[in-house]
């Protein structure tokens, strides 16, 4: 049995985005040990998005109704077939399906042609949210009826388990440190938590692979997510401002995304798509 | 002065120096500087190829790249790590480097152009290193020696992945072909420039040789790098901007035309095309790192003050 | 009292008050509520096309985009000029948009995320600007009304390049089909609330109509934007995402569906997609940009000094 | 008579890549009627780069060796033939011939891929010190052999002409205006000048054209804009420290660039390549 190819998408995505958002600290990090721990972050995170993109262009290649839905991507094609980076590389911004969250920039809340300096405490505190979700989410999957998906799982946990541990470290280490770190913190989680609405909003996609045992049921993790981010919150004396409101809820796994995607996207796919019949 | 004969021994029978082991201020001065330069040289290093990590071109490159840089910066904290046995902190060489009192391999004052100047950054900028630096595997100062067979290592693996990025581009498209043919053209007389001045106009090299720090010299590296660089250069399809490139039947070696020093020294002394741009990248990393940093110390301190509580 | 007799026969005979004449306060007040809001509007307006100027396909819808852009600065700031005439400055103003005070038009809070977005804002969010602003050109305060013939012819000529450009599209690829109907999906809905809550549930209108300063009801004015846009969108070749669109024979009218009022004032309320976005951005490019105005000042004040010693 | 055709496109790169960089500020100006000034630039300069390279393109339609030189460029052609956005949306950086100067970003010097604030003391620096060269090119080609060339120059004259204006205007404020401008105009300045030996050697394309009358002996001038440099810096109190040294001089116009410029390119170029059969 196969997971739904939006929901492999979504999965890939996600891990895509953000490991192409943790690199671009390479050689720019506040501490050598921090380049590194970041920059292995991305490597597994591209690691599980070529997991993910290589199962769903199989599960493309070999289904005609599928094919034909993907038939406009002609990049990066071997032999024809759809191959992980026609999938990575070709698709537009409304084909993607990552949580806009992913997307952000390491800064504050900005348009998408701003430019501002990077702020590790944003990119420390999605690591964390986003890890203490993909803990739940892999954990869940080892036991997905897609049993290349279950696989995909079952190696990502571990490597998701550490990124949480890392993120959660030095969440700690801001919050209970100086008196900028804590304010740094603090702005990080208020403007991140409002995009983690979305992750209990699921797509049609993710609510299809829930209901056949592909997926997993979302919003059953979600009070273990509350505990494991309350916890952490905790004990770096953070506090949740994220009292329910009547507002936007972020859609990016439905493909409506922020205005930084395009930029992120533009940036990556630039040389693939200016050779598109070349091989890499 | 026994201290001094013990430690001449040792150089002599080609031991190794350790860090508790007594030795002369001038052998741990010139390691230090060296050793830092050659970590500064890993970090800064990190930036020309990290440059393209978000436009690689497919996955799998891009995973490539950034397990590479990765590694660079691994380089650099056990090469830290080494230097800090000689009794000098991160601190300091970090401070040396920002404030342009300690140098880093002037390869990297270039700038990285297209996607191919990251395969022959592998190939070739990585190959002279390993020329430079195999020799060091044997240098007389242990966790210097120790340290350099894990850079050699990892460097000819890098190697080998610059040189295959490279093959499959000139098995594509004409433009890909280009990009490989421009890259190298703009990379070969630095690289050759890499072993540093002809043995004459060398000063440090005696000293380094006696100390066992240094064991070959530029020149004759220089040649080694050369003589394994045109075939591979051959096989792959791609011209050496050298006209005056030829086999010499006599010598045994290729003959090659003339470096320009000139170039060479001014890059060096800080006017090349990004030695400002690499160095205020690095101080900028650094300073807005500083609440990073201040927030680790001052977390930590308040553990320990709390455990100290509990304790008490 | 007999000021505000002289106020009411100008009102009444469809007159014009000057920035000279007496007017109630709470005239005043309004005016310069509603003509700050509209130039906010446009300063903010700048930043959703504007997303797109970097990446505009040709060169030639580069300049175009660049040049609307260009005009919307240019309304803000003969609008800033006409609520300046009412006695309160620019920078009083602006503190009250970058303190969330003053309001601004709510469809700029949700994103620009296709190409297609710039042309739809000038087809629909410009279109559905112009109905609501041409009541103004006869508004009883005189500089808003200029300012808003001047506005009003620009933007119909916006509106008609931005139509222009999703004709061209619509003759394209699919996937410039496409990019179209995804933009107006996101934006239909969106452009029917910009006329406002039901008349039923808008408090400031009757005491508008009244000055003068409002002169059509939201509803009527939707129904107008709805009965003109239909037509449009057929000859375009798009679909208005609302099932209940449909020609009703006996109101001479299109029938629409339900708009989702809830959605509408949580965004005017802050929590739309990109209400903090938008802000904070021009408040960021406000407060950079503080040492570029008080350079301005400063050596002003020094060519001053200067002229006054060379006349003493 | 014609320019030569790379003689052109520098001329049209210079104007295009700058024009992309100053609108930039567009929605984010220190103050409205800058934003309306630096787009109003922006506009000049598109315009002056459309112009040219119209007249690029209908030299090479013309002409079938430069035809067979741009056949790789098949993006944004018109019934086979090439186009001004072909010329702009579908070279690489290395086939790009304008000067390093106009495509660095608005910040101090830094790598390609990192992030910093603007700063309008750059962008203010730069168009001060090119605009003050392109009065005088466009003064010279006037006089072009190509009529085409000398028709665009007397269109462009008139429009850098305010464009030195506006900047030099700028350039003193800053320099004799409060501390902080007057560091920052002449960090600016600092960084600038050494970009601007490359006006003083020019590439085989420039010299080609100096000869043939229908470019301009970029060396005659040298001791003209040196003047006008001069002056509005003596007047802004700001300090010229250009001292020749033995160092590197940019090289753009010979199609070697900085870093900054792939960047720019994947971006501007992003949509049109991602569409190379549209119509727009």
């Amino acid at each position: 049995m196969k997971a739904p190819i939006d929901y492999l998408l979504h999965l890939a995505d996600n891990a895509l985005v953000l490991g192409q958002r943790n690199a671009e600290w390479c050689g720019h990090g506040p501490i050598l040990e921090e380049d590194l721990a970041l920059a292995n972050n991305s490597l597994d995170l591209i690691g599980q998005a070529r997991l993910l993109y290589q199962h769903a262009a199989e599960l493309i290649n070999s289904n005609a109704s599928l094919a034909q839905r993907f038939a406009h991507l002609q990049g990066a094609r071997q032999d024809g077939r759809v191959t992980e980076d026609t999938l990575a590389y070709f698709r537009d911004t409304a084909e993607f399906r990552n949580h806009t969250l992913m997307e952000l920039p390491h800064h504050g809340p900005l348009v998408g042609y701003a430019v501002s300096e990077r702020d590790y405490a944003v990119t420390i505190a999605r690591n964390f949210l986003v890890s203490a979700l993909m803990v739940l989410m892999w954990d869940s999957l080892r036991a997905s009826k897609d049993e290349q998906l279950a696989a995909i799982a079952a190696k990502s946990l571990k490597e998701v388990r550490y990124h949480l541990q890392h993120a959660g470290d030095w969440l700690v280490r801001f919050g209970d440190g100086t008196e900028e770190s804590h304010r740094r913190a603090q702005n990080a989680i208020d403007l991140l938590l409002p995009y983690c609405e979305a992750f209990w909003h699921p797509g049609p996609a993710e609510s299809a692979a829930a209901q056949d045992g592909t997926g997993v049921d979302i919003l059953s993790l979600r009070e273990h997510w509350n505990a494991l981010v309350n916890e952490t919150l905790a004990e770096a004396t953070l506090t949740r401002h994220d009292q329910p409101h009547p507002g936007y809820i972020a859609q990016g796994h439905t493909g409506i995304h922020s205005e930084h995607l395009g930029f992120l996207l533009a940036e990556m796919q630039s040389l693939a798509r200016a050779h598109p019949t070349a091989v890499w | 002065a026994a201290l001094q004969a013990h430690f001449d021994t040792v150089i002599d029978a080609d031991g190794k120096i350790e860090p508790r082991d007594w030795m002369p201020d001038a052998y741990r001065k010139t390691l230090v500087r060296q050793i830092s330069q050659h970590a500064h040289s890993e970090i800064v290093g990190m930036l020309p190829e990290g440059n393209w990590i978000s436009r690689a071109p497919s996955l799998k490159r891009k995973a490539i790249l950034i397990a590479k840089v990765q590694d660079e910066g691994g380089h650099g904290l056990y090469l830290y790590s080494a230097a800090e046995t000689l009794g000098t902190s991160r601190d300091q060489m970090l401070d040396a480097l920002h404030t342009g009192k300690a140098k880093y391999s002037s390869i990297f004052n270039y700038p990285t152009l297209n996607w191919a100047d990251v395969g022959v950054i592998g190939w070739l900028v990585d190959g002279a290193a390993i020329m430079n630096q195999i020799p060091l595997c044997r240098c007389s100062y242990g966790p210097y020696a120790r340290a350099m067979i894990r850079v050699c290592k990892e460097e000819s693996f890098h190697q080998r992945q610059g040189y295959e990025a490279l093959l499959v581009m000139m098995q594509g498209t004409a433009e890909q072909k280009a990009m490989v043919q421009d890259a190298v053209n703009r990379y070969w007389w630095k690289c050759l420039a890499m072993f540093g001045p002809p043995d004459a106009d060398s000063p440090n090299s005696v000293q380094g040789m006696r100390w066992g720090i240094k064991r070959i010299g530029n020149d004759d590296l220089r040649q080694k790098f050369v003589d394994a660089t045109v075939p591979q250069a051959e096989v792959l399809g791609v011209t050496l901007p050298d006209p005056d490139l030829k086999w010499n039947e006599a010598r045994g070696h290729w003959d090659y035309g003339q470096i320009d020093w000139d170039e060479f020294w001014a890059t060096v002394n800080g006017h090349g095309p990004m030695n400002q741009e690499r160095l205020a990248t690095r101080v900028k990393a650094h300073e807005q790192g500083a609440w990073v940093r201040e927030a680790a110390l001052a977390h930590a301190r308040k553990q320990q003050q709390r455990q100290q509580k509990e304790a008490a």
